[in-house]
């Protein structure tokens, strides 16, 4: 299938389904976009998330790789708290 | 005296206070992370006290005197008058509340505070040396340290910044009288915005760059209509020359790397040669040297860390701005280019989140840029030629903002939107404009890049009328061959 | 003497050269299609002629002689002396460049002008009456007609439009002098501009308006921030009052349904009633009537082709812009509101493709709206309580310009961003802007909701600083709770 990534390692997607590929392990730039052109949507990174589990946790782009699309797996390295408590500083 | 050295521990390290450090402290806070923020000069950074929002406040004031003295085809006859000090105490009033903002909103969102110089001790911890000599020192410290030491104007051999004639921006902004005569050495962004600034005031100013076209790295239509209308304000531009040397006129000695010193207030002669070794001489009263900026590293004592610059002296980092060392990130000027506010303040955001364990990454497409000239130019993500370099075959659309009703009711319709997508699929890929706004109407496009969307959904987004907006969506439509209030080709 | 009447065909009669007309026209010819644009007055309509652009044109001019005139802050010492007269000639030459404008593009696309009135003779021709009496007429067969007649000011009792101290806008908008003193009927958008235009001008300006608050249809707190600015240019505003007649000074005759008749320049007294019937006085030397437009479809002989307007004197319409009766189209202010330009144009673009055979519909998800006052409103989709209305449970975030350093170098730093998303999806629905620009920012805001964008998408995209816009993105991060320059609640 057409893919919609490719030319300069790009990636059409929005930025809320780009952080979504990341958190699930996906690396955005194999997924099939099924939007316009090959978009690809939140719903098809969820899909990829399900549907093949093996290709989402190889590396995604590891460190200092700029040549692919910009998707990094989450790691949660050294997390020391997670979100939810943002308005405690206010 | 030394006061004790004392050894406190904080989760996160920022150093440095500019929109790259500060930003990343707050939302370092905002994830509930114990922060602290070490910041040596003054809250905000290059860019709130010397660079974007002081050089932005001049570009106000001029554009009001110089708009309403020439207003005579509207209808408007005035003769305004510009009293540097009274427009420099207004600007400082702007940067006082601003990172007297940033303070503040640091110390809401729970950023611990802390004035002085950081210089690596190990890859874990900074000693922070307080005020000047002898206000003692403190250890901190980190698990996690984001660098975001920023940048300083690059110098020339023979123009030094201490020497009273030789401006660096900063000084620029901060000068007491409009000098009569002000030879700008550098045309690019910095040094447009500034020349532009004081060729309002009625300052006689001249420009010299070494490279053949102002605003190099801009495309030629677009850097174009910037420099015709300086021009129009009475700048004199000279390319293909770099400054040499100066010296006080009347001063028989020629002045060099021997330094130089000015007592009196009559003038300068500047020195510049091109490549084949010709020498020019300028007149002037001051020499804005506006070539560059260098990332700071110099007071961090990197190799205690174990870091190390690349041969641009800048600290390398991958998409989640860490650097070589773990647990050490860097952010805004320091980690390379573009040396620009809003990318460091991204940078910070990543960093921060990273560190909190968000899934978060520099993976955005575009990073628009502005310069606040007369017209503005405003551009993102690729040119036609940077386009097809990546591989897709451009379809480009252009609206000039001659044909807009806003732009013409503005009074100011010179430039143009031109925007650059993939003539298969229609996805935005990246847009050049120069004109009215500009550096707003960059956004719609910066966002259509992030969100894949395609001339199309440009094209039928309505856009309010009459706005400069407009131009963006007959823009798209050209690229498609519908635009309305242009001929399309 | 009567030319014969010649009748001629056409694929695609367009009947009104406004906004809505003449893009229809020109759209349907870029489809290929035969297409007529018949115009019994002006190309451009309303908007380019009486409207959008001349306003935009006196805002443009009234602010830079406000503006130069109170810089004092800014270290800038102006007097800028008005003159009217050379106002208006350049007003009238940006109208004459876009009227022309759109008559070149009209031909250049291949649409047939013709002009004159057009009535309908039955539900496929209409009789077009040229010029003044006795020019002729010829009858136009057409295949598919879009109505595109626009909307006139309406009038109230007691206050004919013909009466030489009566100005409707459009007569506002070609005054000799400015007047010293100024009753404006009506605080609707229309009269904002326009008081804040004479405000600037040094015209004393009242304003009386039957419902109770400025700029009714905008949130309280947007109108607010617009009132309180006029009122500091020294308007000053009378609610719940509706104008109920005028005479004029010492002239002892209360004047009304009668009709009036200035002979003398010595200025007139408006009289207002409450709903109680209260009556109170003011003097004046002229009044301005902006209480509403309504549609023009009386020049249409509508019942000859089978049409009706409804009890708003509307033609109705579907999602494709066709009325009841097949093959006639309505667009622009004569097929309802919002009456705005935009609206009109984009109806007029579908019109036109649905007739060429495109799938094309009305399905957009909002039409934006501006309002020039100063500061600038710009609104777009919903507001929390239409969210909430709808179903939606709304993440509300806000971002005052007071923090946002382009702002404040623009001197100009009243106002916010308030953002609109549904909490569970993050959709953005919707945006209410006041402040500088805010005409221009409410585009990115317009896109976003077109593309289904969330407030992750508007927040992760980066904002070039300084500028207004990154105002949007600080509105939708602090929706999230994560704004950085202000504080999250
Ligand atoms: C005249 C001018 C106009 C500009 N206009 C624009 C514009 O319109 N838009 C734009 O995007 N960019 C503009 N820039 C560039 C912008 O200012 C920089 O990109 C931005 O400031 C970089 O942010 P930063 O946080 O990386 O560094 P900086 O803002 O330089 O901040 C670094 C901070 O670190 C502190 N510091 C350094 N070393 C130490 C240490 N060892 N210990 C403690 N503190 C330390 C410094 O005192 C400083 O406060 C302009 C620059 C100039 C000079
Ligand atoms: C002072 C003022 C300011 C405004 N500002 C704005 C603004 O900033 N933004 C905005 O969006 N809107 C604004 N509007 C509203 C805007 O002008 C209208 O919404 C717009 O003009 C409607 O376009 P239209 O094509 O439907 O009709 P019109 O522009 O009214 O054009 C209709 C045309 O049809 C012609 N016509 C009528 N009957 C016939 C006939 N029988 N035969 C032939 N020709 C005929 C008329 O002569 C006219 O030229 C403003 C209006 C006013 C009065």
């Amino acid at each position: 299938t057409e893919q919609s990534s490719g030319k300069g390692g790009r990636v059409f997607a929005a930025p809320s389904a780009r952080r979504l590929a990341r958190e699930l392990g996906v690396d955005i730039g194999s997924v099939d976009g099924s939007g316009p052109g090959g978009r690809v949507t939140e719903g098809d990174v969820r899909s990829a998330a399900e549907g093949d589990a093996e290709s989402a946790t190889a590396d995604a782009g590891g460190a200092g790789d700029d040549a692919g699309p910009r998707s990094v797996e989450f790691s949660g390295k050294s997390a020391t708290k997670r979100k939810g408590d943002a308005e405690q500083a206010t | 005296m030394v006061v004790g050295d004392v050894t406190t521990g904080t989760e996160v390290l920022v150093i440095g206070a500019g929109p790259g450090g500060y930003v990343a402290a707050i939302r370092a806070a905002q994830h509930g992370l114990d922060t602290t923020l070490v910041e040596k000069e003054a809250y905000g950074g290059t860019c709130l006290n010397h660079g974007c929002i002081p050089s932005k406040a001049y570009i106000t004031a001029a554009d009001v005197a110089h708009d309403a003295g020439n207003a005579e085809h509207m209808g408007i006859h005035a003769d305004p008058a510009v009293d540097l000090m009274g427009m420099r105490e207004w600007k400082d009033g702007v940067v006082s509340q601003l990172t007297g903002g940033v303070e503040k909103l640091c110390k809401a969102n729970g950023v611990n505070l802390v004035e002085g110089t950081a210089s690596f001790k190990d890859e874990s911890s900074v000693r922070v040396a307080h005020g000047g000599e002898g206000q003692g020192s403190e250890t901190l410290e980190f698990e996690h340290c984001i660098v975001a030491t920023g940048s300083r104007p690059l110098q020339i051999p023979n123009f030094d910044f201490g020497d009273e004639p030789v401006l660096s921006s900063r000084d620029a902004l901060s000068l007491e009288t409009v000098p009569d005569r002000l030879l700008v050495v550098g045309a690019g962004y910095i040094g447009m915005e500034l020349s532009t600034v004081f060729a309002k005031l009625d300052c006689e100013v001249t420009v010299v760059e070494m490279l053949d076209d102002a605003l190099p790295g801009y495309e030629d239509d677009v850097a174009r209509v910037v420099k015709k209308r300086a021009e129009g304000l009475g700048v004199e531009f000279n390319f293909g020359e770099a400054a040499s040397g100066w010296q006080e006129t009347g001063d028989s000695e020629a002045q060099g790397a021997s330094g130089n010193r000015t007592q009196s207030g009559d003038g300068i002669v500047v020195t510049t040669e091109t490549e084949d070794g010709e020498e020019s001489e300028y007149d002037a009263d001051k020499v804005l040297v506006a070539v560059g900026r260098q990332p700071v590293t110099d007071t961090l004592d990197l190799e205690n860390a174990g870091l190390e610059t690349n041969e641009n002296g800048f600290l390398e980092t991958d998409e989640r701005a860490e650097t070589d060392v773990d647990g050490i990130y860097a952010v805004g000027d320091v980690a390379g280019e573009p040396m620009l506010a809003h990318k460091g303040s991204k940078e910070g955001i990543v960093a921060a989140e990273v560190i909190a364990g968000e899934p978060a990454a520099l993976d955005y497409q575009a990073i628009p840029a502005a310069v606040f000239t007369d017209p503005e130019i405003g551009t993102v993500g690729m040119t036609e030629a940077e386009a097809e370099e990546a591989g897709f075959e451009p379809a480009v659309g252009k609206f000039p903002f001659n044909a807009s009703g806003r732009a013409l009711t503005t009074g100011d319709s010179e430039g143009f939107v031109r925007i650059v997508a993939d003539d298969g699929t229609g996805f935005v890929l990246g847009a050049q404009i120069v004109g009215p706004e500009a550096s707003e109407l960059v956004a719609e496009v910066t966002l259509a890049i992030e969100m894949g969307a395609t001339l199309e959904d440009l094209a039928a987004t309505i856009h309010t009328h009459p706005t400069l907006s407009e131009a963006v969506m007959e823009a798209a439509e050209n690229a498609m061959g519908e635009a309305i209030h242009t001929l399309n080709r």
